[in-house]
């Protein structure tokens, strides 16, 4: 168990499909719902565009947790989009796992764009357990350590 | 084998051989096209053979002729990939399937102390000349890692199979038993084990190169313009970044055949990462055998509404 | 019906609601149903602690159901009070983590329990074990033309997101089990409204009041009689009847009908 | 590099000024101000001045997020000469100052985002839309108010609009209703010129007991299949005698126009002014199809109309737009035990109330019990049934118009028998509407209705009775009222076919299975999906006023659509590298649209040329998803607007 | 001492697990309630009153004592709010309290005595209610 740094503030990426989590996110503001402001949203057509890469390039330059926000199963604004998301992330996800990262750095969403409430919980409940877990530091880039 | 390379060559039936060729040494062959009906005699078949050949195929089939190749039944997968991904055409290939009893791996000879080797009987039991002296040792004891977990005796593609029963009734190992190693460990001693072989790597690039998934005409890691191009690893994440995005790129495309751990210098465990995602993708999707048909559709570009959650890699593996 | 039943029968039927358990064991033997008394129970507490830091009180219904865990066994209970503690404790150790880790401290079993059994009310046993339909073939001395109120009361029914056990407002599981006896079933509006439970101790009045108007709701829909799980119900019930409509024990007009009825 | 202060709204917890500044110190940017309001017609100004005065070959714009006012500034950019895909937002409000109350933690993120949108910018390329035809006619599903109206607005723009609708006549719910609030004009007399209007209207062409199988393509340019079920009539040839129903043996079925309160035959029109006045033949309680025997209908049918050997039939057309107009259903009280639903049948919800009450129902107008035939003495209503509940007890939102046609149903009640005792329980009464709450008054002062505040627990049978036990909030007590009839204002719940119709039309939903608007104030009937309209209570519950509003209104939107003859399409799609590109057909098989196809392709590979089977994106058709970007492992295809580089920087200005 | 009302707010809702916060006032437990004429504080405004936190006020309530635990309120509450629970839960801050035991051990024999067809199960439930 690490100890916890009261100083410490994860660094969250947030990629959120334009059409329904962008929009939840919009909520949660016109909502004045508050979640912590290390958490930086990337907007991005569909869920489906975040490639491994984006995913890894944020842990590299120093991302504590990468979430990736789309619309329900179901509900894509493509049809099919988060359904491609949700194979590639769970297998990028169970990968990162196996090479030891910490499993909690990563997750998967499915937030509408009527649910701003549910976006500030899980936002909030993503920091919190990034607080609990500690700077990331398996999945750094040493030359983006400032 | 030989004979019938001859028969297609010279009747002009094809226009090249695709085979392996023999080496200075017993152990060494290398893959090689024949356009020569003369330079055959130099082509071989033997327990080293286990270099696949479907992915030469890529480069062979660009020339305007017909290809004859010979593959192992384990090769055949490959082909059907490449097959599914219309990297090959398949009118231009004739395929022989030929049998195998599994193929040596001569680091493991090595390791066992025979050295200078000089000449070699195979049988169900090995009969080695070195310079040292006579060894004697069974099969099964030096077999490559990709042999251990051997997909069966059958050809998946093929216009003709010759030298009947040439094939081991082959037993299938837990091809998951390491992974499944790994996935019981904690976090941490995951973390120690993988970082432990990924910094070994040297960039050589040869598990991409052999790989007959790995088909771009342009790795993204050499494409200037990709923003991740690469040469070299110059930090631990490279390393990590490098063989991820390497085992994902051929998630759902890769059909186990075990060269890239064959012909990592470092003797990096490579195949563990695609069998990673082949036993997450035969668990969380139905079983799946990438080049099983060459009709047959990658699991990342199906879906089924029903699929699982990210979150059962958590519910899995329980909270270790 | 291989698997054997682990019987949880609960204080009062031992002593003062001696016919409900007695009638039920005939019942039982007489249908081939594998069954076994706990070894060493305790009373269920009587009524479930609804508070959340409420742990002592909810022990001993957590030894009985570790008890079932160990032999395997589905826990058989009549008595519908314990039915009641029973399903919510072992659901409390199953969905809160909180007053799961406190129940295993306090009772250091060997493996920790988290909710593994499955309590069955009798009534369960019947329809899904032996089934109703069997259940009638199975009857030497139909009831014909009894014409009987089933009364069900609260706790084997709220809430019921927890008992699962009929619909709550317009549950049937015992007219059915009437049909099944060659009864027949009354339907009354206030066969799920309560008795008036423990407040019989504390205010008669008040019990009297809720006892009447379920009394009356039977009678104008001509209940001959009124049939209970409960021992408590039947005590409330039976204490503010005019004599009219008396309350039996369903196991008892269940003995009956199959002619095991001393 | 500008700024808006959002009145207070950002500046009130961002540091304006530390956010203009922190932008000049950043790669490119050449200016940087700030302003009160940027959206407004002076920030616009501003924007375009800035263009022109600094010749900028980009912006972004620190504001509000890009939903609201992307376009906004992208059209300013292009009237100062500016490529309108040169624009950046840094969403500063939604995603930051209404997020954070501190101003340090607020300015510091306002900074970053605004970073991160520099970066992303910097890697901008100027981007030029691609044109698409629009098929000039509309698909409307769903034949009620909603949908009429639709369908009429349309054609009488001189457009051709086809309605589906999976009853075999038109008309829905409205159909059903005896009177309409607040005037208790009679809803038939109403309605049937509209169904009669929308059938003689030479551009609508209606496809009635038909359903939506099948929609692909996009706005502009959608293909549809519609299923016409089975009527086993030949409609040209039935002349509406009705012969075939009154000979009709088979009369056991219950009328779903009647709420299951009155039978049918099987062959049957649902009501007597059902649009078209074609019989439909039930299967399932036919007697030739159950039995092989009978076919009186068949004899009796002097144009011999009738054919027993029809089968389903597929229709394809193609639409420039299509309306959803699948309206509601009210919800069933059955999990309502307390209140007895299906066991007491004198308890009945709010629309079989208002098949009891009509003059062509069930009993011919007369309020009667259900029972036993008797007239009843006193009447409870009650409001809220299953609406406004924990979403695990029933619907979390207010159904609206119970209250309303409570008032009406008490109304009616009292005016027709002035001697039943009505009284409703309630939580609120809710009339916000023109003449609403004056209605609900006269119910109350000049009806005598007894409103009592509280919920009911418990509907109980004494005596032959309804015993209603209730609370008055008011009296702060228990009460009890007997009464000989109960009446449920059940809750209005989308139909069961319309989350599986919104995927199909790929136009998303609510948690509620209604379809969710664009936006919630300024683009409430259109779906987020282009080229799908929302026409009445598919999207949310709704008076017929209101319906009428929002059906005429999304007629206007449609007619946007239709009366172009060209769409601009949008330029961030999808487009491969052919040098790249290996011909894996990988891509092809993700796209959920079939953009994508593969063609042999001479390549200039550096001086170098060779025939290549490579991909080509039909612009026309690609929506810009990415789904085939993350697909190609050797990065050939790439998302204009979102590409690798532009995200990937965008990634890096966040973790810098 | 000053009562922390607050305190007790806090703990009431903890102790009962459920929020009183969701309550629309719709008065269908009280509706439902079979004692609520019995009642001083009807379930509505047993609820109510946590909500605004008069603790002290709910304590001195006859209501604890005439509260059947039928579960008929937490069954039918729209709300999700289970008004049994919170008055269980001002019933247990009452019995916690030194001497505050509504039932006494000394009060069973005369009771029995009174009954001799009183069953266990009522003394034992009427215990666990009215007693630490």
């Amino acid at each position: 168990m690490q100890v916890k740094d009261q100083n410490f503030k994860p660094l969250v990426v947030s990629f959120c499909c334009n059409w329904c989590s962008y929009a939840g996110a919009d909520l949660a503001g016109s909502s004045r719902l508050e979640y912590p402001a290390e958490v930086k949203i990337i907007r991005i057509p569909c869920s489906c565009r975040v490639d491994p890469l984006f995913v890894l390039r944020a842990f590299q330059r120093g991302a504590d947790g990468v979430i990736i926000n789309g619309c329900h199963p179901g509900d894509c604004h493509y049809t099919s989009g988060n359904y491609f998301t949700r194979r590639r992330m769970t297998l990028l996800f169970s990968m990162l796992d196996y090479l030891g990262i910490e499993r909690e750095r990563t997750r998967l969403e499915w937030v509408s764009a009527a649910e701003g409430a549910r976006f500030a919980k899980v936002m909030n409940e993503f920091v919190g357990k990034l607080h609990e877990m500690g700077a990331n530091k398996r999945l750094g880039d040493i030359r983006c350590k400032e | 084998m030989r004979q019938k390379a001859h028969e297609l060559l010279s009747s002009g039936a094809v226009g090249a051989v695709l085979a392996w060729e023999k080496g200075e040494l017993p152990y060494d062959t290398s893959p090689a096209v024949f356009r020569d009906a003369e330079a055959l005699d130099k082509m071989v078949y033997n327990g080293f053979c286990g270099s696949n050949l479907s992915k030469y195929l890529i480069e062979q089939g660009k020339q305007d002729e017909k290809v004859l190749v010979f593959l192992k039944p384990c090769d055949t997968y490959s082909l059907n990939q490449l097959l599914s991904e219309n990297r090959v055409a398949r009118e231009k290939l004739h395929i022989i399937g030929i049998g195998c009893k599994g193929k040596l791996d001569v680091e493991k000879l090595r390791t066992q102390g025979i050295k200078g080797i000089t000449g070699i009987e195979e049988n169900e039991t090995l009969k080695i000349q070195t310079l040292y002296g006579d060894h004697e040792l069974p099969r099964e004891d030096v077999l490559l890692e990709k042999c251990l977990s051997c997909k069966g005796k059958d050809h998946k593609v093929y216009d003709e199979l010759i030298g009947e029963d040439l094939s081991a009734d082959t037993e299938q190992g837990d091809k998951y038993a390491k992974v499944a190693e790994l996935e019981g460990q904690t976090p941490a001693e995951r973390f120690a084990f993988w970082r432990g072989e990924l910094s070994k790597c040297i960039r050589c690039n040869a598990c991409r190169n052999t790989c007959p998934s790995c088909t771009c005409l342009k790795c993204v890691f050499d494409n200037a313009h990709s923003g991740v191009a690469a040469k070299v690893n110059a930090t631990e994440f490279e390393e990590n970044m490098f063989h991820i995005i390497r085992a994902f790129h051929v998630a759902g495309r890769c059909s186990d055949c075990g060269e890239c751990s064959r012909v990592c210098p470092q003797g990096i465990p490579i195949h563990l990462l695609n069998r990673k995602f082949i036993k997450d993708i035969s668990g969380f999707y139905g079983e799946f055998q990438a080049g099983e048909t060459a009709e047959l559709n990658s699991p990342l570009l199906c879906y089924d509404l029903e699929d699982a959650e990210p979150n059962i890699i958590s519910k899995r593996e329980g909270d270790n | 019906m291989d698997k054997t039943y682990l019987y949880y029968p609960g204080c009062t039927l031992k002593t003062k609601a001696k016919e409900l358990d007695a009638y039920a064991l005939q019942s039982m033997e007489m249908l081939g149903i594998p069954c076994k008394e706990l070894d060493e129970w305790q009373c269920c507490g009587a009524v479930y602690p609804q508070a959340t830091d409420e742990i002592a009180t909810r022990l001993s219904a957590a030894r009985a159901l570790e008890e079932a865990r160990q032999k395997d066994c589905d826990l058989l209970t009549l008595c519908s009070a314990c039915h009641h503690v029973m399903k919510r404790v072992n659901h409390d150790i199953a969905s809160d983590a909180d007053i799961r880790m406190k129940v295993n401290n306090y009772s250091e079993f060997e493996t920790p329990y988290a909710g593994e059994t499955k309590v069955v009310h009798f009534l369960e046993m019947l329809r899904d074990t032996i089934g109703f339909a069997e259940l009638k073939k199975r009857v030497l001395n139909p009831l014909t033309g009894r014409k009987i109120g089933a009364y069900y009361g609260c706790l084997l029914l709220r809430p019921s997101n927890v008992m699962q056990f009929d619909d709550p407002e317009n549950p049937y599981i015992m007219e059915e089990f009437l049909h099944a006896i060659g009864a027949e079933p009354v339907l009354y509006s206030y066969r799920n409204e309560c008795c008036g439970g423990y407040v019989a101790l504390d205010d008669p009045a008040l019990v009297q009041k809720v006892c009447t108007k379920v009394l009356h709701s039977a009678e104008q829909k001509g209940a001959e009689v009124l049939v209970t799980a409960c021992p408590l119900c039947k005590y409330n019930l039976t204490k503010h009847d005019s004599g009219d409509v008396p309350t039996y024990y369903f196991t008892e007009l269940l003995a009956e009908a199959l002619g095991v009825k001393e | 590099m500008l700024v808006c202060w959002c009145g207070s709204n950002i500046a009130g917890t961002v540091d304006i000024n530390t956010v203009v500044e922190a932008s000049k110190r950043e790669p490119g940017v050449v200016y940087a101000t700030d302003y009160q309001y940027m959206c407004a017609e002076g920030g616009q100004a501003m924007v375009r001045r800035a263009i022109e005065e600094h010749s900028l070959t980009g912006i972004v714009v620190s504001a509000c997020s890009p939903r609201m006012h992307e376009t906004t500034f992208r059209k300013a950019a292009a009237a100062a000469g500016l490529n309108p895909y040169m624009v950046e937002i840094a969403n500063i409000r939604e995603h930051c100052s209404w997020v954070h109350k501190d101003k340090e933690v607020g300015t510091e993120k306002a900074v970053v985002l605004m970073r991160a949108a520099i970066a992303k910018l910097n890697l901008n390329t100027p981007l030029f839309p691609g044109e698409s035809g629009v098929i000039k006619r509309a698909l409307v599903i769903g034949g009620g108010i909603a949908g009429i109206q639709t369908a009429l607005d349309i054609a009488d723009a001189g457009y051709e609009v086809d309605i589906v609708e999976k009853s075999p006549t038109i008309g829905g719910t409205m159909a059903q209703l005896d009177k309409t609030f607040p005037t208790l004009d009679c809803a038939a007399c109403i309605l049937t010129p509209k169904m009669v209007d929308a059938a003689q209207h030479d551009k609508i062409t209606l496809y009635t007991y038909s359903e939506v199988d099948e929609v692909s393509g996009f706005v502009g340019n959608f293909s549809v299949k519609i299923r016409q079920k089975a009527r086993c009539i030949n409609s040209k040839l039935c002349n509406g005698c009705g012969d075939c129903i009154e000979k009709c043996p088979a009369k056991k079925a219950k009328s779903e126009f009647d709420e299951g309160l009155a039978n049918r035959k099987a062959i049957y029109v649902p009501f007597a002014q059902a649009v078209p006045n074609v019989p439909v033949i039930d299967q399932t309680q036919c007697l030739k199809f159950k039995t092989g025997k009978c076919g009186l209908c068949e004899k009796v049918c002097l144009p011999k109309a009738i054919n027993f050997e029809q089968q389903d039939e597929i229709i394809e057309k193609e639409y420039g737009v299509i309306i959803a107009a699948t309206g509601f259903r009210p919800l069933s009280p059955e999990r309502y035990g307390e209140y007895g639903y299906g066991q007491l049948p004198d308890v009945i919800t709010s629309l079989e109330f208002e098949r009891l009450m009509n003059a062509a129902g069930p009993t011919g107008g007369a309020l009667l019990r259900r029972s036993n035939g008797e007239k009843p003495k006193s009447i409870v209503f009650i409001q809220c049934v299953g609406s406004r509940a924990e979403p695990d007890k029933g619907k979390s939102y207010c159904s609206k118009i119970c209250c309303m046609y409570t008032a009406k149903h008490a109304m009616l009640v009292r005016d027709k028998y002035p001697n039943i005792d009505v009284s409703v329980f309630y939580i609120d009464v809710r009339t916000p509407g023109k003449n609403f709450d004056e209605f609900y008054r006269r119910a109350v002062e000049q009806y005598g209705v007894n409103y009592i505040k509280g919920m009911v627990g418990k509907i109980a049978e004494e005596d032959g009775r309804l015993r209603v036990q209730g609370s008055d909030l008011i009296e702060d007590t228990q009460i009890f009222v007997d009464a000989d009839l109960v009446v449920l204002a059940t809750a209005v719940e989308a139909q069961a076919s319309a989350r599986p119709l919104g995927t199909m039309l790929t136009a998303s939903m609510d948690q509620n299975n209604f379809f969710s608007e664009s936006h919630a104030k300024l683009r409430p009937v259109e779906s987020p999906t282009a080229g799908i309209f929302l026409s009445g209570v598919c999207q949310g519950p709704k008076d017929i006023p209101e319906t009428v509003a929002q059906a005429g209104a999304a007629a206007v939107k449609a007619l946007g659509i239709l009366s172009k003859d060209k769409l601009i399409g949008n330029p961030c799609i999808a487009g491969p590298d052919e040098l790249l590109c290996n011909g894996c057909a990988s891509c092809e098989k993700v796209c959920p649209y079939g953009a994508i196809t593969y063609a042999d392709k001479e390549i200039n590979d550096h001086g170098h040329r060779t025939t290549r089977h490579v991909a080509e994106i039909n612009e026309a058709i690609c929506q810009g998803c990415g789904a085939c970007t993350v697909t190609c492992p050797s990065g050939a295809m790439d998302l204009k607007g979102f590409t690798n580089r532009q995200i990937m920087a965008e990634v890096d200005a966040i973790c810098r | 001492m000053l009562v922390d009302e607050k305190g007790m707010q806090e703990e009431v809702i903890r102790m009962s697990g459920t929020e009183p916060k969701k309550c629309m006032l719709c008065g269908k437990c009280s509706a439902t309630c079979p004692p609520s004429m019995d009642m001083d504080v009807r379930p509505h405004r047993f609820v109510k009153n946590v909500k605004a936190g008069n603790i002290e006020a709910l304590m001195e309530s006859e209501s604890l004592w005439k509260c059947l635990s039928c579960f008929a309120c937490v069954e039918r509450c729209p709300r999700g709010v289970e008004p049994a629970s919170l008055v269980e839960a001002v019933r247990l801050l009452v019995i916690r309290q030194q001497g505050k035991n509504y039932l006494t051990a000394d009060d069973i024999p005369e009771l029995i005595a009174s009954d001799e067809e009183i069953p266990q199960q009522l003394i034992v439930s009427a215990f666990r209610k009215y007693s630490k």
